[in-house]
């Protein structure tokens, strides 16, 4: 049990310290961007990410060759630890750098690797990941958005795509369409890279319940794909879209804190009340839930000594959401069962709040989490599947069958 | 034994029903979220159905319906988060006297109690909700006829004609009658969260009023009733989201099956309605008790209080979660009940001091002598 | 709302308090069997319910051609009430009167019912039910016991059953087995009338977390069953079982509070410290599970309401049990949190919380009546069924395939 | 950064757990349930192993190992549910010294501390575990070098030769050695429910002893490892209870499916995971801030506590429910998780105390200052 550096993070990590004290001040704030001033939020983010890139702290596990710093995932941890501990914003394009772009290095052509990245690093073009759909949440599988190809070998997409971060500033996006129907649902899709200043591209934001619009629609009509636009093999886009969800696993391995819900945060607002802070129920539901928390935060060093040795956090890993969003649901419950109506009607309780039900869903449902580590942790039998072995086109019908039965 | 609703109120829940329709007040919870001014009038609503007198004799102009008829008016508002001031409204009417009572009941004045928790068995005093904060404030003080204090987060009372405050003098509760427009009485309106909740601090700067002759039992018996009626409003709400989580679990697929068919999504439909019938029957016990068995009503109506709380908790958070991610976005209505929730929580007192309270009385019967701080 | 009787129930609730006048000295006590003492116990409560019969308060509701009263089910639910106001217990027999008699008139033979129903009246043969099985908990039809036809049209009896109450004492039990292995589960069971005495039939007792042994488990080693012992058709057994669970459905109805699982009965236990009688967690926790048991108790008369009208509580009514419970283990755990270790030493409350788990999955587990009120009143889908349409032989292949897929 | 098991640690793990699976101990517990002589002495077992002078540095005999080591071995024991006596004895030899210290360390004879409450943020007082009842009861006296006092519900004191009282002088905690043979120490062996565990209630009537150095800072260490130990066997028996409850919902079939594959199954038994990993992090996170931060030591502690507890709270249900009916009799093993839980939940002033610590700490820590009583 040792939390120290070794000789070599110690090392880096006072090299990132000294190039935060030289740029820090070129910093801009940690807050999300105010109402009408959207797009300068943007612009000073990139700057900032440009400069990181340019300290060689953006692509930190990327390979030299494509303008990385070859290091390993404990290093991009060491990253992110000074930047927060200096107060200062990471990259602008967390989506593109640390899932797109290893994607395009795993499955891209040497031409879109030498197209894309570098961009991507500088921030000069941010991206989005287009794989969910209003129709297949859970089921990503299920898919309906199409690729046609053309007689010039080049694709026309039609459908719609949902839950996009940063659509309405991203110069690209990955986007897995559905190119063959006649077969079963996990072989008849291929993953394209679209501009999404494209014709036929249409980005409506989804404003949830904390008033901000964090995530997009995003509606495909006709719109036009090169041929060379593809990444990886006609109808192997399934197994592109698995090592982009890999990379996303690995990025969670960061750890659990970074949504800020930390025991001390919440111990600090119960304790600006001295009659809450003698109230034995408001005492035994911190106490709880605050365990929950610090639970949380040993298990992301488990999780760091996994990745430290070469490997991915198990499966189980992602019940650090569930335990997450619980512990910070009856944290918002308490301080607002201790504040009152005043926590509800503006700040930081209001915002903690409205933004856990979206976090809920985000990145999985908690069912579906839960049948994964069930399955893949605990060796469950899955359950009897109805779409197994049919083609696409055929699963509709089916569905419609079951109902009736 | 009949432990159902009679016919006549049925009838009175398919009236409200009816004339609650008539406006989209789902759609305008959301919009007045950033405009106010775009939430439906509905006092003449309550008006032309009797509903400002429903807990008026008819020798005052009332109708003489109990607090189970008006339990089941606000069950229909809250299913459609309705902005009806009937919180503040009704409870005041059941204090007030003579002319003003007639002018209440009648709809041409509106009334809004400022609320005043009574004792507990742990603590003798008369208190309203603080500002913020667990410490609860003192009761404005009565004194020469006049009332001083500060009551917060009183529901309905920005567009009150009359406030019925609880002011304490000598240690004794008392229910005054105020004018809303008078010089020593200051109303703030706040908006915080539901945009369908008109609330106000109130200031009291020896505001001048008629001293009623309502009896520190009267006073308890109308905090009571408020408790019941943001229950029922609060059950109402349960039973919309539950309907409308029935409906899309019936129509959503995924892997090849409606998700309906799932045990996780299955078992949290019928967590909804077990606390709902769970809450029901509260709002029967509190409806029986106010007409039948007085001496328990403050037990019923906070054991309602607490389950309809609970209930209300529990399926604005399912609502958002069988909806998967569109379920917590403006694209859907889920985040009305779920604001509905969180505020109602919060307000007289809180769910919190319900259970206290249930707890309270459970105990003094059974003999306890807590040992007090 | 009206809790008061009709002037007729009111009537007869004289009649009951009347009858109790005189006759409760001769009533036992309500406490349970004393280790070592059962049979004397078994005897006390035979002698009992044979008084209550002859006055009338046994099978209140059973036809009077059968000597029943021809009463409605309110009736008697006062006799259970007047019983309970007046500290003497009901009937022994409650599983044979309230569920298999009934079932007996609905199917039985003449000579059946000629031979059986008096001498259970009367609590001169005690029966048990014989339905379930080891194999066969939440899915009842899927029951392995069979009954072989042998050449005289009797029967042989094989197999295993569970969760038998009064087993040690039942001069017969009501017993459902597979008589027909090539059609469906449902479609190849019949229901037969077994002498609990008859050679080949072995009881063992299951002893609970309580230490009770309030069950048994009974084996059958081709125990011989006469032709005429058949209730209801040959195959037709699961029809029979389905009379036998809707009387179990209307005995139900009686109420919630029939386990003493009452909030001032647990209000009293912390009254009783004055320390927990001010303390804030306890109060919260108090008062939400008194809240749960108020509502139990207002949802027992709507219930009865229904019932009075003619009808039957609908499928939510099995959810009072899961509120029960839920809110009996809350009271389990708080007062054990309060009074610490010596609760769990002896007494009630180690009763209490022993008791609970048991309860939790006696009648169908939680899991099994969610699917069932969620299916029946809310509409919702049932889950894909392996088993449709299989004959019952072919069954466990069927299992084993889908184990390894 | 290594926040994981040393190899050293891994095969400590692996010896206890051969060491302890030479009894069957799992049967020995339900057979104690009627007789106690049924269950095995474990005595030599420890001995054996080290185990009685692990946390005893090497110069006083012992092996020299830290508090992790010590709920390694604790949680092995959990797994068997051994009635192993070292959460008694371990804590015991934290405070001892000198000879009975080496003679503790050596197994020849046994420790049992008489453990006390330290104060909290909101009271000042060291506190025992009262017989019954919410109150406290004061920590045993020290006057004039002898000790008088009641500690009840202590664990592993029936066989004791060393009892280490913790007694208070003039507002400051000693720890006082006590031969538990002498005439004015009287130890009632009490039972209650999970025969495993064999308490006492202690009663000391000015019963002689030695002062031992122990500061109030390493008083209050032995309570917080003595937390850490209960709660490492609530974590091992967690273990058992998941790795039964899989190895059922595999083994188990329903409606032709195996009832693991039906997702309330499933998503239980991913509870128990999630609780579990969440205890085995704050165990590491006791052990590392043990080690390296005994500043963090008091929190850590005590949030495995609560942690741990929760999750046996939850495993011993789920195992008893996802065995259906069987798993409430004891056909089945279930029923002594069951009955392992409710005892430990409420041993060393309970879940709920450490819960109410962790508040505390942290409340301190960000400068509450609460308003007592």
């Amino acid at each position: 049990m040792d939390l120290n550096d070794t000789p070599e993070q110690a090392e880096y990590r006072t090299k990132v310290r000294t190039w935060l004290d030289a740029h820090k001040a070129n910093a801009p704030g940690l807050e999300g961007p105010q109402p009408g001033h959207e797009e300068e939020f943007v612009t000073v983010r990139r700057a900032w990410q440009r400069e990181m890139a340019e300290g060689g702290f953006a692509g930190v596990t990327w390979p030299a060759e494509f303008g990385g710093q070859g290091l390993g995932p404990l290093d991009q941890v060491i990253v992110g630890q000074e930047f927060q501990a200096a107060g200062v914003p990471g990259i602008l394009d967390v989506i593109g750098i640390g899932m797109l772009g290893p994607t395009i290095i795993a499955h891209g052509t040497d031409e879109q690797k030498q197209r894309y990245l570098a961009p991507m690093l500088h921030a000069d073009e941010v991206w989005c990941q287009l794989f969910s759909e209003p129709a297949a949440g859970s089921d990503l599988a299920g898919i309906q958005t199409r690729a046609a190809l053309q007689e010039d070998g080049s694709w026309k997409l039609t459908g719609q795509k949902v839950w996009t971060t940063n659509a309405h500033f991203a110069s690209y996006g990955l986007i897995l369409a559905r190119t063959n129907s006649e077969v079963t649902k996990h072989k008849g899709m291929s993953m394209f890279i679209v501009p999404m200043d494209a014709e036929g591209v249409e980005i409506r934001p989804l404003r949830q319940i904390t008033g901000e619009a964090e995530f997009n629609e995003v509606f495909f009509d006709d719109a036009h794909i090169p041929a060379d636009a593809i990444v990886g093999p006609v109808d192997g886009g399934w197994m592109v879209a698995l090592t982009t969800l890999l990379f996303e696993r690995l990025a969670i391995g960061g750890g659990s804190e970074s949504f800020g819900y930390r025991a001390d945060r919440f111990a600090k607002a119960i304790a600006d009340d001295p009659v809450a802070s003698a109230d034995s129920d408001v005492r035994h539901r911190l106490g709880k839930l605050a365990t929950d928390l610090l639970a949380l935060r040993y298990t992301g060093y488990r999780h760091l000594t996994d990745i430290e040795r070469g490997g991915l956090p198990g499966s189980e890993a992602a019940l650090g959401k569930v335990t997450a969003v619980k512990a910070a649901i009856e944290a918002g419950d308490l301080i607002a069962d201790v504040i009152g109506p005043e926590a509800l009607a503006e700040g930081e309780w209001s915002y903690l709040i409205s933004f856990l039900p979206g976090l809920k869903s985000a990145g999985g449902t908690e069912e579906i989490l839960r049948n994964m580590v069930g399955e893949r942790v605990l060796g469950l039998p899955t359950e009897p599947r109805l779409d197994k072995g049919v083609p696409f086109s055929e699963l509709k019908a089916l569905e419609r069958e079951g109902a009736k039965s | 034994m009949n432990f159902e609703l009679s016919d006549e109120q049925r009838s009175l829940q398919e009236a409200a029903r009816d004339a609650l329709g008539r406006a989209d007040t789902v759609e305008a919870a959301r919009d007045a979220l950033e405009d106010p001014s775009k939430l439906p009038n509905l006092w003449d609503t309550a008006t032309a159905a009797g509903w400002t007198g429903l807990l008026v004799s008819e020798e005052h102009g009332g109708v003489g319906l109990g607090p189970l008829d008006a339990m089941l008016i606000a069950a229909e508002c809250g299913r459609r988060l309705a902005p009806m001031p009937l919180i503040g409204h009704l409870p005041a009417t059941l204090l007030a006297e003579g002319d003003e009572l007639e002018q209440l009941a009648a709809g041409d004045k509106r009334g809004a109690l400022l609320p005043a928790m009574p004792p507990t068995d742990l603590d003798d005093a008369w208190t309203v909700d603080p500002q913020s904060g667990l410490r609860r404030s003192p009761a404005p003080a009565l004194s020469g006829g006049k009332v001083t204090g500060r009551v917060h987060w009183v529901p309905d009372a920005t567009d009150a004609d009359y406030l019925v405050a609880i002011a304490v003098e000598n240690g004794t509760p008392k229910a005054v009658l105020i004018e809303a427009s008078q010089a020593g009485v200051k109303i703030e309106p706040v908006i915080a969260y539901d945009a369908t909740r008109q609330m106000a601090h109130v200031e009291l700067d020896a505001a001048e009023g008629k001293v009623l002759g309502a009896s520190a039992d009267d006073i308890a018996l109308a905090w009571s009733v408020a408790q019941s009626l943001i229950a029922a409003e609060s059950l109402g709400a349960v039973e919309e989201a539950l309907e409308r989580s029935v409906k899309y679990a019936l129509e959503r697929y995924t892997f090849g099956r409606q998700i309906g068919s799932y045990q996780a999504v299955k078992h949290s439909l019928v967590e909804i309605l077990r606390l709902m019938e769970n809450a029901r029957s509260l709002m029967y016990f509190a409806g029986w008790a106010g007409e039948s068995a007085p001496e328990q009503f403050t037990l019923a109506a906070h054991t309602f209080r607490v389950g309809a709380g609970e209930a209300l908790d529990y399926a604005a958070r399912a609502l958002i979660s069988v909806h998967g991610g569109i379920g917590a976005t403006w694209e859907h209505d889920a985040p009305l009940f779920f604001r509905r929730a969180q505020l109602s929580r919060r307000l007289l007192g809180g769910t919190g001091a319900a259970a206290d309270r249930v707890a309270g009385e459970l105990l003094a019967a059974a003999g306890a002598t807590p040992a007090k701080g």
